[in-house]
């Protein structure tokens, strides 16, 4: 440790004799990783796992593959199934708390004043009450293109189809909400439209003029979408563009 | 290891220190619960009313949750080496630094 | 482990020079002696051992990597959502077959004292009040069904936010859009068979909508539905879609969405 | 920013399931009614009373938990940065 050069000007008090730490020199930090307590055993523990890494590697046979991603195992596993296991908790947390409902048996000749699927079959169901909204061709003298419930089916696969299409319609390496303001803002669109066709698809129920709920259903979801936008815009100029500062540097946009 | 204010320090070997914390947990952890089990028992869930609580049995759950939580209590005061009780105390000097 | 026994403290000499109360001797004595019998301690040796292995082959986190915000495992939740619908199914799928040794998909008149109960109707009530747990049972399939469902769109709205179905990912996007339909189907033909007034008018529905197919529509209410009204075939059906045909296709389609997901990784998250 | 967002999220998370379970236990009567905002029954007993208090707090708390994590405390940190740097 001790450095000969330095040792004899040992008594130098103006300042000038502080040696500048070299590779060698543990920092303060690391001192104090060392000697104390629980931060000791990390540290042990540390080396340790360093040490057996190293060992596993040079024995191990595993080739590193070049792939831009995050690896599934043992990350992303370890730390999904320590979150999931809590999330299986909730599940069971609830089937206890609010255990199921079991109504009247079916009864073909009495139609109850409920008809819905589950909530998830909603927005679908919804879609197949767009009646008022296909056209009437003037060609065929006022007279519908296809019937009201195929053109329900039919708005059911133009928004599956979309959905679809979306890798092929936006590429680039953007990956955040702030990135990529449009795209962010569609999809809040398609999430506020999900709910509001769901709120249409119970129209029945819904205390509002149906043709009011018709209008709010497709005006809410655009305005939505916009307030989006301007939302992640600002984000990006502002505040959001310091702290991703060195993420950018990193990974420039295309 | 000393008494000071903060209370006695026992210096244990690594491997000693794990049985300590490994038993006296699981002791404290298995009394604490039966202790809380005598007691829903006595007071049948804490509904009975307080003529019909089988003191004995109370005074057992009682009994255990005390139990546990004077072994648990009792156990922190053993430390493996190099563990310091506290931080403002971590001036001792290490071989490894 | 190795069969070699591991050098052991002297703890009986340790504690005749420590000086220690007597409490304190009695207690660690105590200890030591259990710790000889039940070797408690070996056991979570093994854990260590084990975690200390797996700790030790992590790569570099993506956060460590580009010394990202260190909040970002707030957002860690969101990214374990797809994992998560996996376990929802498999709990889903436990409950489930424990439900199917009570259940008969049967429309005949049943034997619960209700007017019109039909046999499926009447499995059900015994499963939730007769059988030990059943009710239980019932509501943690019916949890375990609904938690998936919603976290299967969760997940879809994480990917498209995150910008995760980008390219090389599109295969899985539309994948992962035929899982999401297939577990709404999966839900659908569950919700149809406890043979209630919902269930029932749910059936109405889906009938009317494969009705309103162009040109097939007839054919496939004939296929799915067998029928135009639900009735004993609708019943027998959805149950054979439930329990047979979609757990093999949709376990099959998920270890295909796995897989990909195992080859290319996560999408990097942020 | 981050750590806003999850806190907020979690306490509307967080203090909604509580609301949710405790709105399906004492304020949805029937299936077929009002759901999770039903009347609660008149004949509660002293535990009832509480957990109705509680459900009540749950519910403010879950939006304004929410808010103020999503809004309060963004706006504040703005509004203290710009006092500042004037």
């Amino acid at each position: 440790m001790a450095d000969d050069e330095h040792t004899d000007d040992a008594a130098r008090t103006d300042g000038t004799g502080i040696v500048p730490p070299d590779d060698e020199t543990p920092t303060w930090r690391e001192r104090k990783e060392r000697t104390t307590g629980l931060s000791r055993l990390t540290y042990e523990y540390f080396e340790r796992s360093r040490r057996e890494d190293q060992d596993l590697r040079e024995e191990s046979d595993y080739v590193e593959r070049d792939v831009l991603a995050f690896p599934v195992w043992p990350h992303e596993l370890i730390r999904n199934l320590a979150l999931t296991s809590f999330f299986v908790g909730m599940i069971f947390f609830l089937a206890s708390t609010l255990p199921p409902h079991l109504g009247a048996p079916a009864n073909p000749s009495q139609t109850p004043s409920i008809i819905l699927p589950d909530w998830y079959l909603y927005w679908s169901f919804g879609l197949l009450k767009l009646g008022p909204l296909n056209p009437d061709l003037a060609i065929l003298g006022g007279e519908k293109l296809m019937a009201d419930r195929t053109y329900g089916v039919v708005a059911n696969l133009v928004v599956v189809g979309f959905i679809a299409i979306v890798p092929f319609l936006n590429k680039g390496s953007a990956r955040r909400p702030v990135e990529q303001p449009f795209w962010a803002s569609v999809g809040v669109m398609g999430v506020v439209f999900a709910f509001t066709i769901s709120v249409y698809s119970m129209k029945t129920h819904v205390p509002l003029d149906s043709h009011l709920l018709l209008d709010l259903t497709f005006l809410v979801p655009p305005i939505a979408g916009a307030i989006a936008y301007a939302v992640l815009k600002t984000m990006r100029e502002g505040y959001m563009y310091d702290l991703n500062r060195r993420y950018y540097k990193l990974r420039p946009p295309k | 290891m000393g008494d000071d204010e903060r209370g006695r320090d026992v210096v244990v070997p690594d491997r000693l220190y794990k049985s300590v914390t490994v038993f006296s947990t699981l002791f404290a952890v298995v009394s604490v619960v039966l202790g809380f089990v005598a007691l829903d028992t006595a007071t049948n869930a804490g509904r009975a009313a307080p003529e019909d609580v089988n003191v004995a049995f109370a005074a057992l759950g009682v009994g255990l949750i005390a139990a546990g939580g004077l072994v648990y209590a009792f156990s922190s005061r053993f430390r493996a080496s190099g563990m310091a009780k506290d931080k403002d105390s971590g001036d001792e000097p290490s071989d490894n630094g | 482990m190795s069969v070699e026994r591991k050098d052991d403290h002297d703890h009986d000499a340790w504690l005749e020079e420590k000086d220690l109360t007597p409490i304190e001797h009695t207690f660690l004595a105590t200890l030591v002696w259990l710790d000889k019998r039940l070797r408690l301690v070996d056991y979570l040796e093994l854990l260590e051992t084990l975690y200390y292995r797996v700790n030790l082959q992590m790569p570099k986190s993506h956060t460590e990597q580009y010394n990202l915000d260190n909040k970002f495992w707030y957002w860690y939740p969101l990214y374990s959502l797809g994992f998560f619908s996996t376990l929802a199914y498999v709990v889903a799928a436990i409950s489930g077959a424990l439900l199917g040794f009570y259940y008969s998909p049967s429309a005949a008149a049943g034997s619960v004292d209700i007017e019109g109960a039909t046999v499926a109707y009447s499995t059900v009530a015994a499963i939730m009040t007769d059988l030990n747990f059943g009710f239980f049972l019932r509501s943690l399939h019916r949890w375990a069904a609904q938690v998936m469902t919603a976290a299967v769109f969760l997940h879809m709205l994480r990917v498209y936010f995150t910008g995760a179905y980008k390219e090389p990912r599109e295969v899985n996007w539309i994948i992962g859009i035929v899982l999401l339909s297939l577990t709404m189907v999966f839900g659908y033909t569950g919700y149809l068979l406890p043979w209630d007034q919902l269930a029932f008018w749910a059936g109405q529905i889906g009938v009317e909508m494969s009705l309103s197919i162009p040109l097939i529509g007839e054919w496939v209410a004939q296929l799915v539905f067998g029928g135009f009204s639900p009735g004993q075939p609708t019943l027998q059906r959805m149950y054979i879609l439930h329990v047979f045909l979609l757990p093999f296709v949709v376990t099959t389609v998920i270890a295909i969405h796995l897989g990909l997901v195992w080859m290319q990784g996560i999408a990097e998250p942020h | 920013m981050a750590d806003e967002f999850a806190k907020g999220l979690g306490l509307l998370t967080g203090a909604g399931l509580i609301w949710m379970v405790l709105a399906g236990w004492y304020k949805t009567p029937s299936f077929a009614g009002s759901q999770l905002t039903g009347a609660p029954p008149s004949d509660l007993s002293m535990l009832g009373e509480a957990a109705l208090i509680l459900l009540e707090s749950m519910f403010w708390l879950a939006i304004f938990g929410a808010l103020l994590f999503w809004v309060g405390v963004p706006l504040g940190r703005e509004l203290y940065a710009k006092v500042n740097s004037e």
